[in-house]
């Protein structure tokens, strides 16, 4: 054991070629990734840190100066975080919301970016509507959309009625059994385009010479789907999904619209909100989004983990 | 001549409730924006008397012409600098392989994973520091917290797909790294270059939370504080026709910016490179 | 049955006409070798009959039916790309055995075929590898094995074997033979620059010519058996194609010309050849052919000085500087002692001459150099 | 000097704002910046905190809410000292709610207060008086509701509101329970929560017995404007509202103008007592203003009676003023204020200045156990209970102290 | 002065040895060509000497200097990739002349550079093309060209030629012999599996042999002079490598050796063979090796049956079994008459048959087959 240790400590040749060659390579890396680094550094760092800083502190937002440091008591104590069920009902509304509406955005965006690869004298018309819901402001949309759900003068009830499929208007956004579904749905419409995008760059990106071999080869369309596009596209699908999981667990402005501070649709962001500015409590709100962030980034950990095992295996 | 195949078929089938549930509400906003006053409250679809007036309203009222301009240049901005900024940065992350590639990785995802609410007052203090409060610096800035990581992992994603024997050939002839990046890969990368951009454009285009509070004076505002500034006679009326005329306002530039930029999402871009 | 059928096929790029006038039928069980210059249209050809693209005019049909409309996976064939077209993200035996999958056939006959091929083309290490880690000649193996575990009604193989070594290629060769005959009545369009394996793989050959001077003549210079090419080529291009080092032209001039051949001049020399060119006005201006392995050196009437020297080991090649033009003529020497400088006697034996006429038509030949193997013995 | 000023954001508000405040730079000689801020009440306050909170002076004057003193009375200039008794002539009840621990953050500029909207011709088809109690009110409106859907129109219903979860269910729910004299959440005087009493259950009570009945399921899901829809739609024959929706009712192209009734809000039961939440407008002079003094006199000129007819006159705003409500021309603009005066001068005001800055948290709790019970996910008994203890434990030693 | 020098250079992939133990040094101004079987590691050892790979330990040394640390863009090397790796946005014009911008040459210099070249490799009329609409061939002309634009120190070509039709390669061979001459200095690295190329352009010819086994032998089975490989291949698996198709080898038994050679038996047969088995013990095991153009056929002790044959136009290859051994022994014949089932009477000359010892090494020749062309002459 002895002699190894001696050996890889002070090898034959010190400066192997390897080492060298691949070590100012990592320096160019370096300094490659210094820009995105320091601006995101200079930009987000502060503020970030505050955010954590102001977390153990009973800081209010009406009077920074006075704050005292409390620890941990923001998060664990008695009127910590953890110990509201209403953070808690916050929780299970964002992650309910974030599975659903990210895992319908995927299908539908799946299928919609299909649509748009499909050879056709559309296409360029195509790919601009669809892309219309994700390009309307947020603040508008859910707002056209509590508008158009109205169940006195909103339009869908008008012609869900006019069609005879319900026979009376629905309180899509008030009824406490609706306003979830209905706000998945409104996200969906609203982020299905950015994943169809995404996933169209994808698909263009597919070698074609691929597809030929599969042509040639009698491989049948499912197939060529699922064995080739698929595989080929997985990693910009993750990449997609990855940053609708993060928009979709810090859900704010829709919900927000559409159903205000209800307690059947509250998320996380909401909460947040509701604590860091409408209460004014810096302290116990920055508690709120650093568990916020810290769940965000034990999500996609685990699921990059989750995700890379699965490309690993197969 | 040729047979019309099964996914033909499903296609024409796909795409009008396609197209009718994403451009429904559009078409909404458009009729609504021509209607007035309590034709506002019926549940017809088009308006009975088409009107202008909100139209003219929205511009009559506020600089509205400066805030699209703003809007562009703060979301060109945006766009510029992040992909600039994130093309470097994948290619390092994406084609170098170094300790430390998935900390940063991580590193960059994470500034994306705080609420926006939570680091507005930190950034509203480092934007006053640095004396940039309402100008359009600011939100440029600002932005890029949202875009940049976006921009960089959906590159380095498709930057990795490249053939390495390209980069090779190219270092063999002599480029350098920028050389390789902006010659050689970015042509290659157009379908998600301007896939991303697009989306990035309009993300940093509809952003509101930072542009209302790191900007005060009409002439500095963008779009989407314009449209929350539009209000009624009293607080609580709601200018419905107002914001739907501008609504359909703001959307209709992204539509052609749409209409340009989707040429570049094309495929075979990299035909004939490599054999194998 | 699998006989192909092309009926005047063209093909275009935009203006460029790149396939004009294509008229051939590959019979059942044929192994027909498609050589021509690079460029020249080999690649797109096979893509017209694999349905790959869409031909500009003309039918193509398969087994008697038409297939222009068909869609390539309802064509039953299978099909080498130049470019190996290797599926990036499976591993080689998934390359393989991914067009076996929609063919219901059992999970262990899959296995089996590949495994055979990978055995055949010595690929059975690399199972596991995606074609990332393999080198070009392991890729191109590939691309061969994906082909004929399929054991299509048709084969279509591009320049399978241009990354191989030499002896793998023989291997290789004699593999793809085998199979052919294991087959049966498969079809086997080949494409290939390697003349060896031209002549020795073919029942037929096609040689086809660029059309870059766009001129409205057909695409295809000349088809036939390989030994018929070789020695009764139809003009000067397939004369000059066929064989390595090329055929040697000397241009000469029409002496005169009767039943029993004819006579002209180079440079002064005059050389008779056995070719029929009654039908040439006297005087008129021919062009002799002649390959570097029928030139006689030794004896004979010519001289030349040695200009070059290439040695292959059992044969070399020597540049002869000659009075009969002024391109040296290459003649093939075996273990020659000859050194640059020498001056080399030499002969042009008169029934190894070709003749060509002003438009570059071959004169017929009055000695048969017959083209099958049978009239090959009897000569 | 400069001052920057944010009053309104844009529209009619904007407008006289800016025509008062160009006035006054005119005869004063200073330069004012109108800035625009949104309309979104919750916005605007998240933008005035971060301002102020940042103890920047890029706002020297700024228009805010009723329950907002209390909320950034830290960052207010006190303004007693300049306004030289003048808030003497305003409401006494907008004045104390705007003076925080003896402070006067703010002037009153103009009042809300709730209304009772009512249908003028419906009553008169059906023989109806306008209701004086919330009971008369269910049976009319029922009686009423169901005669119109027999005669054709199914989307009529008798009565709206603004029931969604945010501030302005606080504001209706605070108008049921004292009309049931439940009292105002906090009392006042003591500082501690006094929620948990059966007014208020029967208030909530009656409250929820309208859902589904009387009052659309959808109503937990509207605001002033969904509800205004409604009834001005002539799909109602009720509604609770704030001033602004007079104006709209009588424009040209409204279904209901001219059969539009204007009343204070009915009593909870006949012992019960008529009860409007207080709403409205106050200006302030931020602390961290270069010019504080001048500030305090733009103020001042804005709130003075001569602007604040004017606004009433062209606006509609509501003075705060009590002598303006007996001017002619006034009144003549406004018919309906001589009848609303001692509703405006009885509202009552939100338990802000109690509860300080944590008077959102109040609120919130409150609409939530509102909204609970209307949307049947709890009952009255136990939500108060409920709310009562959290109020509790939100202030241990009740608000006052707190503070 | 660009001499290339790699001192035991070892290169592994994972756990995978590729190569081992390379000693070698190209001179300046020499043509190098490596061969090998597929997959023995030619592509990779260039892309050790481009810089594109770091060895796994070892030094290389350009001009003397040590270049392991120096980036690809450093060495002056240009290199042809065996999979082309050309622009795809960019034309055939822009593809070559990329490399240029970067020399900072001249505007004209450039384009003159890139015409001359594309002339020379017959790209002319598709300089505005791109990548992705050429052939084949065309794509790896532009590969070529690309490479012989930069006039560098050191020419890395990977199979430059492999999907050239054969008059085309000849050209092109001769094209790049003459920019290598015209360079002057410039040393050359060439991969091919083409044995022609390989004896016609070699200086120098490395022969490496694949690392299956693993066994610590080095990668590189034999350095030197193309004819030296030829005639005196240093084992079986370099004589079985070099020519084509590839020596014939008999299992045999020694039975006697002196001074003036051996004689062996097989199958019962006595042969006796010009080589040195002095140090083996009698009856040891030998395998015996004689080239397909050696067997003299026509006259001999010996007898075969044609089993197979393949006709090549100018020659054929005849299959003869015989009782030396179970696989059948390929001879050339001249223009054979002979038919499948004839059986031909040939002799294995003594000086030309090849003897292999028990671990595969080669047993001095007592008849020098001289390596040098001078030597071949006075042969
Ligand atoms: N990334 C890799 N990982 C593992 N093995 C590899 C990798 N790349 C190449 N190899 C292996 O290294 C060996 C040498 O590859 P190389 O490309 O140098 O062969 P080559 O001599 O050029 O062969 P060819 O004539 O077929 O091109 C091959 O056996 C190949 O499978
Ligand atoms: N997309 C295209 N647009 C225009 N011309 C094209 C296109 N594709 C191929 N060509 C041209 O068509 C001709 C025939 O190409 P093809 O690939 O069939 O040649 P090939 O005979 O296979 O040549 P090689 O032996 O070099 O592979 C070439 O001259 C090529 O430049
Ligand atoms: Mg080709
Ligand atoms: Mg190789």
């Amino acid at each position: 054991m002895t002699s190894q240790t001696l050996t890889s400590a002070a090898p034959a040749r010190p400066s192997t070629a390897e080492s060298s060659l691949q070590r100012s390579r990592q320096r160019m890396a370096w300094l490659l990734v210094a820009p995105a680094l320091v601006v995101l550094l200079a930009i987000a760092g502060l503020p970030l840190a505050r955010t954590l800083w102001l977390s153990l502190t009973d800081a209010q937002l009406s009077d920074l100066s006075t704050r005292q440091f409390v620890g941990l008591a923001n998060y664990i104590g008695d009127a910590g975080v953890l110990a509201d069920p209403e953070w808690w009902g916050a929780v299970k509304n964002t992650l309910w919301f974030s599975l659903l509406s990210v895992s319908l955005e995927t299908v539908l965006g799946l299928a919609v970016a299909l649509m748009l690869n499909h050879p056709s004298r559309l296409k360029t018309l195509l790919r601009a509507a669809v892309l219309v819901p994700w390009a309307i402001p947020t603040v508008v949309s859910a707002k056209m959309w509590t508008w158009m759900l109205h169940d006195q003068f909103g339009v869908i009830n008008a012609m869900l009625l006019a069609l005879g499929l319900i026979h009376q208007p629905l309180a899509w956004t008030a009824d406490p059994d609706l306003a979830f579904t209905t706000i998945v749905l409104v996200d969906v419409w609203k982020t299905t385009p950015f994943m169809a995008l995404l996933i169209l760059a994808a698909l263009q990106m597919v070698p074609s010479d691929c597809y030929e071999a599969a042509k040639v080869d009698g491989v049948p369309k499912w197939s060529v789907f699922l064995n080739i596009t698929l595989p080929l596209i997985t990693p910009a699908v993750l990449v997609a999904m990855i940053f609708r999981t993060l928009d979709a667990l810090r859900v704010f402005d829709l919900i927000y619209v559409m159903t205000s501070n209800s307690r059947t649709t509250k998320s996380m962001s909401v909460y947040v909100r509701e604590q860091l500015i409408d209460f004014q409590l810096a302290g116990y709100g920055s508690a709120a989004a650093t568990l916020l962030f810290l769940m965000i980034a034990l999500i996609t950990v685990s699921y990059m983990a989750l995700a890379r095992r699965r490309m690993e295996g197969h | 001549m040729k047979r019309i195949e099964f996914t033909d078929v499903l296609y024409w089938l796909a795409v009008p409730p396609v197209l009718g549930f994403a451009l429904f509400p559009f078409v909404y906003a458009i009729a609504s924006s021509f209607k007035q006053g309590n034709a506002l409250f019926s549940s017809d679809f088009w308006p009975k008397t088409w009107s202008l007036a909100n139209y003219a309203g929205v511009f009559a009222e506020q600089p509205f012409g400066q805030n699209l301009l703003n809007s562009v240049l703060v979301a060109g901005g945006v766009v510029a600098l992040s992909l600039t900024v994130s093309l470097l940065a994948a290619y390092a992350l994406g084609r170098v392989s170094f300790r430390g590639r998935g900390v940063l990785m991580m590193t960059i995802l994470g500034v994306s994973m705080f609420p926006q609410v939570a680091i507005l007052s930190g950034l509203f203090e480092l934007i006053s520091a640095l004396g940039l409060y309402d100008s359009l610096w600011a939100l440029v800035l600002s932005d890029l917290i949202f875009t940049l990581p976006f921009t960089v992992w959906v590159l380095v994603t498709f930057m990795r797909e490249l053939p390495k024997e390209l980069e090779e050939a190219a270092l063999m002839d002599g480029a350098g790294v920028l050389t390789v990046i902006f010659r050689i890969f970015l042509p290659l990368l157009w379908p998600a270059v301007a896939a991303t951009s697009l989306l990035a454009f309009i993300a940093a285009w509809n952003e509101f939370l930072f542009a209302l509070t790191f900007t005060l004076s009409g002439e500095q505002r963008t779009v989407p504080v314009a449209i929350a500034l539009i209000s009624g006679a009293s607080s609580y009326e709601l200018p419905w026709g107002n914001i739907m005329a501008a609504s359909v306002i703001v959307t209709l530039p992204l539509i052609a910016l749409v209409l340009i930029f989707q040429r570049h999402i094309v495929s075979g871009l990299t035909a004939g490179a490599v054999k194998g | 049955m699998c006989q192909i059928r092309l009926e005047n096929i063209q093909k275009r790029f935009g203006d460029n006409p790149i396939l004009a006038d294509i008229d051939l039928t590959v019979e059942a069980g044929e192994f027909c070798v498609f050589i021509g210059p690079s460029g020249c249209g080999k690649s797109t050809l096979l893509r017209l009959i694999a349905g790959l693209d869409d031909a500009s005019a003309g039918d193509i049909h398969i087994d008697g039916a038409r297939v222009n409309d068909l869609a390539p996976a309802k064509r039953d064939v299978a099909m080498v790309f130049q470019s190996y077209a290797l599926y990036p993200h499976m591993t080689v035996y998934d390359n393989m055995a991914f067009g076996l999958r929609h063919l219901k056939l059992g999970h262990d006959e899959i296995d089996r075929r590949v495994r055979a091929a990978a055995e055949s083309l010595h690929l059975a290490p690399l199972l596991e590898r995606k074609p990332g880690a393999l080198s070009g000649g392991q890729r191109q193996r590939v691309a061969i094995g994906r082909a004929i575990v399929r054991q299509p009604k048709v084969f279509l193989f591009d320049e399978p074997l241009s990354n191989l070594d030499a002896s793998l290629r023989v291997k290789t060769r004699v593999e793809i033979a085998r199979l052919h005959r294991a087959l049966g009545r498969a079809s086997m369009i080949y494409v290939t620059h390697d003349q060896v394996e031209a002549m020795t793989l073919a029942d037929k050959i096609v040689l086809l010519k660029p059309l870059a001077g766009q001129d409205g003549v057909p695409s295809i210079a000349q088809v036939g058996h390989p030994l018929e090419l070789y020695h009764n080529p139809r003009n000067r291009f397939v004369a000059g194609f066929i064989g390595s080092p090329s055929m040697n032209f000397i241009d000469a001039a029409l002496l005169n010309a009767n039943a029993e051949g004819l006579v002209c001049s180079a440079g002064g020399i005059s050389l008779p050849a056995a070719a029929d060119a009654t039908g040439l006005a006297s005087a008129s201006t021919v062009t002799l052919g002649i390959r570097p392995e029928h030139i006689v050196v030794g004896s004979g009437p010519l001289k030349g000085r040695v200009s070059h020297l290439e040695h292959l080991g059992e044969h070399s090649y020597a540049y002869l500087e000659t009075a009969l033009g002024t391109t040296p003529l290459v003649a093939k020497l075996s273990e020659s002692s000859a050194q640059i400088g020498d001056t080399l006697t030499f002969s042009l034996p008169a029934p190894r001459l070709h003749v060509f006429d002003g438009a570059g038509d071959a004169l017929p030949r009055l000695q048969r150099h017959d083209a099958t193997p049978a009239a090959l013995a009897t000569h | 000097a400069t001052l920057k000023i944010s009053c309104g954001a844009v529209g009619q508000e904007l407008e006289l704002c800016k025509q008062s405040v160009a006035e006054w730079a005119r005869k004063t000689g200073n330069e004012v910046q109108v800035v625009a801020t949104p309309n979104d009440s919750n916005e605007r306050l998240a933008l005035y905190q971060q301002i102020l909170g940042s103890g920047s002076d890029k706002i020297d004057v700024m228009q805010i809410d009723v329950v907002w003193p209390g909320i950034l009375a830290s960052h207010l200039a006190d303004l007693k000292p300049l306004a030289g008794g003048a808030e003497k002539a305003h409401f006494a009840g907008i004045v104390a709610n705007n003076t925080v621990g003896g402070r006067l953050v703010a002037m009153p500029w103009f009042t809300d207060a709730g209304l009772l909207y009512y249908r003028k011709d419906l009553l008169a088809k059906y023989k109806l008086a306008p209701p004086k109690t919330w009971e008369e009110l269910a049976t009319a409106a029922k009686k009423v509701q169901d005669g119109e859907r027999a005669a054709g129109n199914d989307k009529m219903w008798g009565y709206v509101w603004q029931g969604r979860a945010y501030e302005g269910l606080s504001c209706d729910a605070l108008e049921w329970i004292v009309s049931y004299q439940g009292g105002s959440v906090i009392d006042s005087a003591s500082g501690k929560p006094s929620i948990n009493n059966p007014g208020a259950v029967k208030a909530l009570e009656t409250a929820a017995s309208w859902i589904g009945g009387i009052t659309p399921k959808a109503v937990l899901n509207y605001g002033e404007e969904e509800a205004r829809g409604v009834f001005q739609a002539g799909n109602a024959v009720f509604m609770r509202n704030w001033p602004y929706a007079w104006a709209l009712s009588q424009k040209a192209d409204s279904a209901v103008k001219d059969k539009v009734g204007v009343m204070a809000l009915p009593k909870g039961g006949t012992n019960g007592r008529n009860a409007a939440t207080l709403g409205g407008w106050q200006l302030a002079v931020s602390k961290y203003s270069k010019n504080q003094k001048l500030a305090a006199e733009l103020v001042m000129y804005l709130t003075s009676s001569e602007v604040q007819k004017q606004r009433a006159i062209q606006g509609a705003y509501n003075p705060t003023i009590g002598a303006l409500y007996s001017d002619k021309e006034v009144l003549q603009a406004n018919p309906f204020m001589g009848n609303l005066y001692t509703t405006f001068t009885s509202a009552i005001a939100r338990p802000s200045s109690v509860s300080g800055n944590r008077y959102n948290q109040v609120s919130n709790q409150f609409w939530n156990a509102t909204h609970d019970v209307l949307s049947g996910k709890s009952d009255a008994k136990s939500a108060l209970t409920a709310l009562n203890a959290s109020l509790k434990r939100l202030a241990p030693a009740g608000f006052v102290a707190a503070k």
